[in-house]
């Protein structure tokens, strides 16, 4: 019987060469190219910093507030502000309405026209608008994103509601539960896969409209910095910027990802 | 005779129910004009507006001129990322080796919103044509690939048992079945790439150019011309559902066999 | 199918397959030795889930034992082979292609020159009845005739052996009783050696030549029957009532 | 032996069109209240539909469904209705998903509690009690399916081919297992099949329906000793005539 265990232990020894010897070996090679690049000029000093620089750019912009005057820590922490006020509104809102829509008619034929009207209209465009509305504040910022996590909300929980499997509802029907029992035992509970999905897209687009109503129209946080970059030609506070902006985009990705594990756990890992 | 009576009125009942929101909506527009005109032109105002630049074009470019220049860098970048990205993605999707390689630099640049890059793309190559549809590019790549990747990881297994009963060698394999097998998966990019797209050329024109929608909305907002301003997002708005529309007819096209289950 | 000549096509020799899951080991097939002679009807009768498919994906080819060998006339081979060709339980046509193109896979994988191997499939077609359905995609198709487009894909690419996973399994009642007819009328005229998988008594009765009976999970050989009966074999008359008692008391309830 | 139970539902004229086309054509027949009744017919007969109309799900064009006498209606009475495909609730463990049909109805908590465990007790289903569908085998997922149905103690219990994809094996178990149940809960059953052996060892009566538009072709009354043994020549027999009697193939 050892004769499988050499198997899949091949296996397992794969697994570990492929998920982790060769990502890592290939971030070093990636971070020593971009480093040697730069030195010997093939990038201009100006244009890209080194990777080595990063480092103590972070570390002194921890405390520096030069140039655009506030601190990493506290663009980053009114860029979070924003951001989360603007997707939960967005959430608490949405999903809900994408639920009746899917499941009243009524409600659907009302709300739907104005949804379809407005919803191709990307969150940027509604920029202009809400900074001659709302000028350049916290309410205008929060306004862009609460409307670019909105419609991912309500498309995602509506079509979730509109895929519920027929022969449950036919279930509840025949144990007499009323029109909204089905709803509330039969539907919301099929469709939060899909709701899920939604709030996973919602704080993708949130996070990405942050970082243009920053350029816009702000006089704070991770957005804001980078315009500042741009403007006092400081590639290395840009590129701060955009690594910052990433990480923090792909730690809300890995805890939504993991909250729908255990929230959604009784679906099978088809 | 009489159930079809009862779903005639309630068919009725509903379509009244549809026109009076939009009525409704006409009328809160209405309103908000006649309490702040200087924010809400009325809609005879943006109509008077909008004929108006039909005939005298702004900085010598007409209307439409305005809307094609848009719609031409979403055009080449979406081709592009569409070409590329459809490349990369089957290689991410089938072998591990490339995952783990090129895959994980996709990684580490992938959470990085697309207009984050537009400060460094402005250092780099100003804000001329080039830089705008590459940053279109590099926002609707990361999608094409992400869905292309998706859908090759996701063909049947029994489809690939198919492949290998009959023989098929790698390049068979890819050709015959897995490609066709995530062509749903990648027009789903492809359509989103589009809406995508659509929205980053706006952000890159808001930030730096002499044509196109986007300038012209922050024109507008400049000099506080608010018809102006609700002629463009009605514009970017009708496109962006034409562009939608015309994803979906493309796949109806190319896929013929993909019933809406 | 008399005894003498029998001439062995196919032979397994303790087939082995133990799947790691997180920490523990899963045996899914338990040392089946098992040989098949030529152009007979064998049918692999097994309870529910108990490693029937894994121990035919092995010898089909698609899945590699963990140890264990499988000998085609007498050498050693190892994944698919060109003369094993198998049905699936779930179809497996390709959506994408249509009848025709589904049908011509095998030999255009071989690269046979278009002309050709499109007339093979419209003959193959045909005998299953299905001629005027070429150009029409498979989700037209009700599930028979799905069926009867991989019973023609599979003999279109001129297997010596063909394996049917339990083809019959979503078809209701009525297809199924006709599409056994078909496969019958088809293995009478084409003679090649079939290897059928049912969890279905009165299928394997009514269909076997040999019936091998499988135990509860881990898949291994309980008994093996040689059906005497006459053909056209009816369902009711007393023989065949009674050997189907005895099998079915020999089987295990699956889990 | 005179049937001195009582009448549990009366179905009078029933008949379903669909625009012109004529599916079910002016049904009528009663079923005794504990009765186990099994309708067989050949496939696309309309027995879907029927089953539909007798659960209420789709209302009938003409005539009426009676249950005690009084016209039948989901929020009032007690119908439990056991799909072909896998009904069971994904998010919802065993114990929740027999349990289904009481929340709805409100049952008071005791009672509720009471006949969940009694259920449970009956078809051993103790070692599943907390885990959730995707882990179970499609048998295990059948049994609770039913088991939620007696849970209701219904006053109609309507079942749709539930065994169509089990083995042979497995179906004789699963046979045993409602007969238990229906003798224990004293249920009035109605069971489609297409499995005509399946019908004969089940039922107490059985309804053949005719080719669309369904009629009632004939009824033929079982009084064999249960459990029944379908080797048995008396058994063959009537399975042999009720075949005949469809002829579908």
């Amino acid at each position: 019987m050892n004769k499988n265990k050499t198997e899949n232990t091949l296996l397992k020894r794969d697994k570990w060469k492929y998920g982790v010897i060769i990502p890592v070996l290939t971030v070093v090679i990636f971070l020593i190219i971009w480093e040697l690049m730069v030195r010997v000029g093939v990038i201009p000093q100006r244009y890209l910093p080194k990777p080595s620089e990063l480092g103590n750019v972070f570390i002194d912009k921890l405390s520096n507030p030069r140039p655009e005057d506030s601190t990493l820590p506290s663009n980053i922490l009114s860029s979070l502000q924003v951001s989360l006020s603007g997707f939960l509104v967005a959430v608490v809102l949405g999903i809900p309405l994408g639920w009746f829509i899917g499941w009243y008619k009524g409600i659907n034929r009302f709300v739907r026209p104005i949804f379809e009207i407005i919803r191709p209209i990307p969150p940027i465009a509604w920029i202009p608008l809400t900074i001659l509305l709302l000028g350049i504040g916290f309410r205008a910022k929060v306004f862009i994103i609460f409307f670019s996590a909105f419609v991912p909300c309500v498309i995602n929980s509506y079509t979730g509601i509109k895929l519920t499997n027929i022969t449950l509802i036919n279930v509840a029907k025949t144990c007499g539960a009323s029109y909204f029992q089905i709803l509330t035992k039969v539907g919301i509970p099929s469709s939060l896969p899909m709701v899920f999905a939604g709030i996973r897209i919602a704080l993708g687009a949130s996070w990405a409209s942050l970082v243009a109503a920053e350029m816009l129209a702000a006089d704070s946080g991770l957005g804001f910095m980078i315009m500042m970059g741009r403007q006092f030609t400081r590639p290395d506070l840009i590129v701060l910027g955009m690594v910052v902006i990433g990480l923090i985009g792909a730690l809300f990705a890995f805890i939504l990802s993991k909250l729908e594990k255990k929230m959604v756990r009784w679906r099978s890992i088809k | 005779m009489e159930k079809i009576k009862k779903r005639f009125i309630s068919e009725i009942f509903y379509s009244i129910l549809s026109l009076s929101s939009i009525i409704l909506l006409i009328l809160g527009w209405m309103y908000l004009a006649s309490k702040r005109p200087e924010l809400f032109p009325s809609p005879q105002e943006t109509w008077d507006r909008l004929i108006l630049f039909l005939e005298k074009p702004i900085r010598r470019i007409p209307l439409y001129s305005h809307v094609l220049d848009s719609l031409r860098r979403v055009g080449i970048a979406v081709l592009l990322a569409c070409g590329f990205g459809i490349v990369l993605g089957t290689a991410l999707g089938w072998s591990r080796l490339v995952k783990s390689t090129f895959g994980t630099i996709f990684e580490l640049i992938r959470p990085i919103p697309p207009i984050a890059w537009v400060p460094l793309l402005t250092i780099w190559f100003g804000i001329g044509e080039f830089p705008k549809v590459l940053l279109v590019f590099i926002g609707t790549f990361a999608i094409v690939v992400v869905n292309t990747a998706a859908g090759v990881k996701m063909v049947e297994p029994l489809s690939l048992a198919v492949g290998k009963i009959f023989q098929a060698n790698e390049f068979q394999m890819l050709k015959e079945i897995v490609l066709p097998a995530s062509l749903p998966a990648i027009f789903a990019g492809i359509r989103t790439a589009l809406g995508v797209g659509w929205a980053i050329v706006l952000a890159a024109e808001m930030l730096g150019a002499v044509s196109g929608t986007g300038f012209l909305i922050t024109k507008g907002m400049s000099i506080g011309d608010t018809a102006l301003i609700f002629i463009c997002m009605f514009i970017i708005g009708i496109i962006g559902a034409l562009l939608s529309v015309l994803a979906s007819f493309i796949e109806r096209r190319i896929c013929p066999w993909k019933t809406d289950r | 199918m008399s005894v003498e000549n029998r001439q062995v096509k196919l032979k397994i020799e303790n087939i082995n397959k133990t799947y790691q899951v997180k920490k523990s080991y899963f045996t899914a097939v338990k040392n089946v030795s098992l040989e098949v002679y030529k152009n007979e009807f064998l049918v692999i009768l097994g309870p529910g889930l108990c490693g029937k498919t894994v121990l035919l994906n092995m010898i089909a080819g698609i899945e590699q034992p963990t140890n264990g060998k499988v000998y085609l006339d007498g050498e050693k081979i190892r994944g698919t082979h060109k003369s094993i060709g198998m049905v699936f339980q779930k179809l497996g046509l390709l959506p994408w292609k249509t009848v025709m193109e589904n049908t011509e896979i095998g030999p255009k994988l071989a690269g046979v020159k278009k002309s050709e191997r499109q007339k093979k499939a419209k003959n193959f077609l045909d005998m299953v009845g299905l001629t005027g359905f070429e150009k029409s995609y498979p989700h037209q198709l009700s599930g028979g005739m799905k069926q009867r487009v991989g019973i023609a894909r599979a003999y279109t690419n001129n297997p010596d052996i063909l394996i049917l996973d339990e083809p019959f399994g979503q078809l209701d009642a009525q297809t199924r009783y006709s599409m056994q007819d078909e496969i019958l009328r088809i293995w009478q005229m084409q003679k090649k050696t079939i290897i059928f998988v049912t969890n279905n008594i009165e299928e394997a009765i009514y269909l076997g030549d040999r019936i091998i009976l499988l135990g509860k999970c881990p898949a291994e050989i309980k008994k093996i029957y040689d059906i005497s009966l006459s053909r056209p074999r009816n369902v009711m008359d007393s023989g065949f009532l009674e050997l189907r008692k005895m099998i079915s008391s020999n089987m295990d309830l699956a889990v | 032996m005179k049937d001195k139970r009582i009448n549990k539902v009366e179905v009078k004229n029933l008949t379903k069109k669909f625009g012109d086309l004529l599916v079910l054509d002016n049904v009528s027949f009663k079923i005794k209240k504990g009765e186990f009744l099994c309708v067989v017919g050949p496939t696309g007969c309309g027995k879907t539909t029927f089953l539909n109309l007798l659960s209420c799900l789709c209302e009938p064009t003409s005539g009426d469904l009676l249950i005690d006498g009084e016209p039948a209606n989901p929020k009032k009475h007690n119908l439990a209705f056991v799909f072909q495909e896998p009904s069971s609730f994904p998010w919802l463990n065993v114990e929740q998903n027999i349990q289904f049909g009481l929340d709805i109805k409100k049952t008071r908590q005791k009672d509720k509690k009471e006949r969940v465990e009694r259920i449970i007790s009956l078809m051993g289903l103790e070692q599943f009690r907390n885990s959730y569908p995707h882990q179970l085998s499609v048998s295990t997922e059948q049994r609770q399916v039913i088991g939620r149905a007696f849970a209701m103690d219904p006053d109609l219990l309507l079942m749709d081919e539930p065994y169509g994809q089990m083995d042979i094996k497995m179906r004789y178990y699963l046979e045993d297992e409602v007969v238990r149940l229906w003798k224990e809960l004293g249920t009035t059953v109605v069971f489609i099949t297409h499995n005509i052996e399946e019908a004969v060892y089940l039922a107490e009566r059985i309804l053949i329906l005719s080719n669309k538009p369904a009629k009632i072709k004939e009824e033929v009354l079982i009084d064999l000793p249960r459990p029944r043994d379908v080797a048995d020549e008396k058994f063959v027999k009537i399975r042999k005539y009720v075949t005949d009697q469809i002829k579908w193939w």
